[in-house]
């Protein structure tokens, strides 16, 4: 009995009947677009003329050397345009939307970044962009902000709920329901009603058919493991597509641990035993929510994968033992940041420091034949306001301060 | 035929258009609740749905989503929605009818969910987020005990999907206005005309039409067009702004 | 009368005698390995698996569409790591210290890219590294300050003369005298005394090499002009070099205008009437300096175009017509930072957005057979300070003005 | 031979070491330069270098550095400098030689400016940042009119390099006696004897020693092994925390 949109018993496409025609032409426009190798064609040739595709896989070798075990390398999705994985999907679904005719986009964002590459799509599209970020993301993510508005988005500010992720994806739809004829929802990450999953997953599997390209030619053989980490899962699944088939590479997911698992502050569906099986935002998936049903309020110092629910394609390979999944707690990511700063001149974004959290633990029990991928989904100069507050960074704040009392003086 | 559509089609020899009206459970609190339905009961209303509340209210616009949220926030769980359902359904003898979204009877198990509304004398279920392709299961069971799971048309809806809709619903249709979610006003226009046609045509089930009816006069213009106009948001909204008193006055308005 | 280090008769090698045979170790070590393929072959392996290299060649057509003329193509080396041209220079210079053996670098800043990038080349490679960045550019770049300290650099804010890069520059000669054995100094731009022009610009011509492949490939034949905005020079030249032979492509260096050419709060070197030639620095070119030879005061929006010198292979090529000069204002600079955000999607850094301006300013009176290609040397997300001062942005300085608060308040 | 250096070679046979000391004109003013020299001539100083101040003072520690910068944002220009110096060597009969850095001469014309000191009576110049292979027209037009294009030995230099700068240098050498910029103390140890050593070996010229010396002790230690000591920035601390009239004395305590 396995329905389309359906991944085990998970996923599936809860929408509200107004949006029921939105999706029929939706799942043609895509089906289409699937089907026709020139779709794809003009996406790579996009993605390498737009972005910097394909993305790098560098070889860590201070840290390698540092942890003593496995090779660590490292797939670049921070180079590409805008700064973050978001880019792939959303030029992707840029693509469709041109073919669709229509001319407005909206987009949810919770680390920023998805906006950000939402605006930048729009404003290379040509398209209207209207923005839903929950006020405390936006709070979190405020240079994010501005640069969606510099690129000509609007972007409101979500005062429902837990002020997160999650509710600005409650708006998106509210929106949608609205203008569906003109506009198009791009969805962020691999969850929500079908057929955005399988879109969203098409989109990012580019990085994983680079990386299974660049780590054979780098290492000559498959890595033993790949890590990522997963709000969504939109980054993970874009890497773990590329190593599905390769039964001998370990596929390890890794969540928001935030305060701990057991601190009831985190985000963990499938490494912590918090979630359970629900239906919200339009699809089925282990989610983190109360006995009655109600989601739960999530936290992580990383906004991206602060979110209660995760790919349904991910519950199922958790299900099927074929993706492993941990969680890294907000100290451990900024302890792996700071080495990874520190030892590779490289800064992750919070949200994908948590793969490297991970990859680190389990590096020094792997052979020095190994080599492991982490996938890198963003860049971590987003984060400075996050990070410098996490490090206490004395001079960020005078400067901050100072900055204050100059505009506080331009105002009298 | 359901226990609910008959009760409705009865109504119909009486009047030319039904009342259906909205609240959510819990707020502002269950005292607030009982005593507007007290209002609305005593003043005509013919139908009632109650929103047990959700966290991801989706479809609901900014009145009623405050209103989920201050509800749960305040600590209201289902287990006293549902309780206090089962009082006011022995209380008051009109239809009453569960509206909320699908991951409330999901995760409550649906049968047992549909089983306990029914032992609570609930007539039917509103559920926006269940099109019929994911409620089968949701459709038979609440079929099997004469109760109607209510489904929705759209003015997006063709008239092949309403014919299928239609199929798995019961009790009435339930006539979404226009685009959009709810709490914004409704413009009654050509279009509206021809979508209510295209309803007609595609079903013998009443017809409720919601989203955005706030006056008698929304109402006199529903009259010969639909068989129930859907007071939403507006009760909420009045209840608020000037508390439980005001909803009999306002619905005596109405007709 | 052509000496080594000279083009024209500009460049040459003014240096104290205690850094000789710091020079003379310098340029024998660097014509080793220009002589050597397998140098520039590991180089090449570098920037493509730790930086995103062959950057792509992105095709503007909204903006191409909006001017009517000429298709305007950019070369984004924003998408290097780090963001910034800089990083082909400093990750060039850094292989050249591993070969020399020493283990310590240092160098100027004035946006902080080029400090940045050195950083995070120190870190790669394991180096101990001091900035010198002169005050007013660490006030005006402290998210990258906050960067280079997180990588393990350490950062020390100029205090003399003018306190930008001028200052910064002198500064790091200062140590460099001190600490010549240990101590590579990794000049930022295609300045400074002889090998220095030289070797930048060999790192920096990757840019131009793959630029004229790109476009050939992408629009069949050579562009019409080139521009590139022109600090020190060094991403201009690496643009330049690719189309020098190329008699047809014209080369325009656009500079930074401040607040126009007659306003004395400028920094145009060879596009203005203001520089006069000079020594300084180590090396001879059109400096902006008084009757007595005292270097002036500059002023650019960009702190890294705000420099009194300019690369005396620019120089040369300026006075022998091949490449043509020009300037922008800041606020001709921001609006053409604007539009670019706008119709593009691509965020200039506030350097790079004046050959923007130039560009914009001839496209329309090119023809539709034609292109022109803007080297986009940097991303813009490092001027975010700058850029929402330059645009009064008010949610911004609320944003600023709230978490002052709440850091005031953690103080307390 | 240079007038500077039959100078400095006559003087030699009446003392075991001489001393040369240092200031930079305009600061903190020509009037207490002009007081500053007075008091170094009138306790025994042999040979004064007058820094024009350059804005960018590449060589230069903290202290000259800042002093360098103040002079010229107090407004002090070159030909005020100049003037200063022709009033200087007119009034004290010691050897007087400019210290700059070479866009100074670049600027107002290499032989101008060598024709002007020239005529100033200015036995020599000192330009940190010109070495021989870039100075070439400036060592022949400065030796043309018997004047001293000063060269200058570091720790880090190779005999051979000596004797291309000797060969290039007139008047003495100055030996800078570690690496670094001036102002910092040096340690005299085994290092700076063989380094001398290489010096002497290298050249016939007088050889001067400066950075970092700053006591009679320091003096007395190069005396026999130099020819020359250098007060630089010791002096211009001293009448920046004591004033011009402390100057006397620290210059009659060295020797
Ligand atoms: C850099 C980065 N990584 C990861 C994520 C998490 O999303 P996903 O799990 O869909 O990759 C986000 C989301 O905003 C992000 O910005
Ligand atoms: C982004 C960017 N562009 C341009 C420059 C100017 O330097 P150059 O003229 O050497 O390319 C800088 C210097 O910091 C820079 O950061």
């Amino acid at each position: 009995m396995i329905k389309k949109g359906y991944y085990g018993h998970w996923g599936g496409a809860f929408i509200p009947e107004i949006l029921f025609e939105t999706f029929k032409e939706l799942n043609v426009y895509f089906e289409e677009a699937k089907n026709d190798p020139s779709f794809w064609e003009e996406y790579l040739q996009l993605m390498s003329s737009y972005s910097c595709r394909p993305t790098p896989l560098t070889y860590a070798g201070n840290v390698s050397k540092h942890f003593g075990g496995a090779h660590i390398y490292i797939k670049r999705e921070d180079l590409n345009h805008t700064g973050a994985h978001k880019a792939n999907n959303v030029m992707g679904q840029g693509l469709l939307v041109k073919r669709m005719g229509k001319k407005r986009v909206i987009a949810e964002t919770g680390a920023g970044q998805h906006g950000v590459a939402t605006a930048t799509m729009a404003a290379k599209f040509g398209f209207d962009c209207t923005i839903y970020m929950g006020e405390e993301d936006v709070q979190r993510q405020r240079p994010n902000v501005f640069w969606m508005e510099k690129m000509g988005a609007t972007v409101v500010p979500v005062t429902d709920g837990s002020k997160t992720l999650k509710d600005a994806i409650n708006e998106a739809f509210r929106d949608w329901v609205t203008n569906m004829d003109s506009t198009h929802y791009v969805l962020g990450t691999v969850c929500g009603p079908h057929p955005f999953p399988e879109m969203v997953a098409w989109f990012q599997s580019i990085i994983g058919i680079e990386a299974r390209e660049q780590i054979l030619k780098a290492f000559t053989k498959l890595p033993t493991r790949v890590y990522a980490c997963v709000g969504g899962g939109s980054n993970a699944m874009g890497i773990f597509q590329g190593f599905l088939q390769d039964e001998q590479v370990g596929l390890v997911g890794v969540e928001a641990g935030g305060k701990g698992l057991s601190s009831g502050e985190h985000a963990s569906r499938l490494a912590g035993s918090d979630a359970s099986p629900g239906v919200a935002q339009g699809y089925k998936t282990m989610f983190l929510q109360d006995s009655d049903g109600q989601m739960l309020d999530t936290h992580s110092v990383a906004a991206g994968l602060d979110y209660i629910g995760v790919s349904p394609i991910l519950s199922d390979l958790w299900e099927k033992g074929r993706v492993r999944f941990t969680a890294a707690t907000d100290i451990e990511v900024m302890e792996a940041l700071d080495l990874t700063m520190k030892k590779e001149g490289i800064i992750p974004a919070l949200e994908s420091a948590h793969g490297f959290v991970q990859a680190f633990k389990e590096a020094p029990d792997l052979g020095t034949e190994e080599a492991i991928v982490i996938n890198m989904s963003g860049r971590g100069d987003k984060d400075i306001f996050t990070i410098a507050n996490a490090y206490g960074d004395p001079s960020w704040k005078k400067f901050i301060i100072e900055r204050a009392e100059q505009y506080k003086n331009d105002k009298e | 035929m359901t226990t609910l559509e008959e009760t409705l089609r009865e109504a119909l020899t009486r009047k030319k258009i039904l009342l259906m009206t909205h609240l959510v459970l819990g707020y502002p609190s269950f005292e607030v609740n009982r005593e507007v339905i007290r209002q609305m009961v005593k003043n005509g209303v013919d139908m009632i749905e109650m929103q047990i509340p959700f966290s991801e209210p989706v479809a609901d616009g900014p009145m009623i989503l405050k209103a989920n949220q201050e509800s749960i926030s305040r600590g209201v769980k289902l287990e006293q929605c549902l309780e206090f359902a089962a009082e006011i359904t022995a209380e008051f003898h009109i239809p009453f009818i569960f509206m909320t979204y699908y991951n409330i009877l999901y995760k409550y198990g649906i049968e047992a969910f549909i089983d306990r509304a029914y032992d609570i004398n609930i007539q039917g279920f509103i559920i926006p987020d269940l099109p019929p392709e994911e409620g089968k299961e949701y459709v038979e069971l609440a079929k099997s005990r004469n109760m109607a799971p209510i489904q929705i048309f759209a003015p997006t809806s063709t008239k092949e999907r309403m014919q299928l809709l239609a199929q798995n619903g019961a009790g009435f249709i339930y006539c979404v206005a226009r685009r959009g979610v709810t709490g914004k006003k409704t413009d009654f226009d050509q279009d509206f005309n021809e979508y209510i046609a295209r309803c007609r045509s595609a079903t013998n089930l009443p017809l409720a039409v919601g989203f955005g009816i706030r006056s008698k006069k929304d109402v006199d213009f529903l009259s010969g067009r639909a068989d129930i106009a859907v007071i939403g948001t507006e009760t909420i909204r009045l209840v608020d702004e000037k508390g439980a008193e005001a909803v009999g006055p306002f619905i005596a308005s109405l007709r």
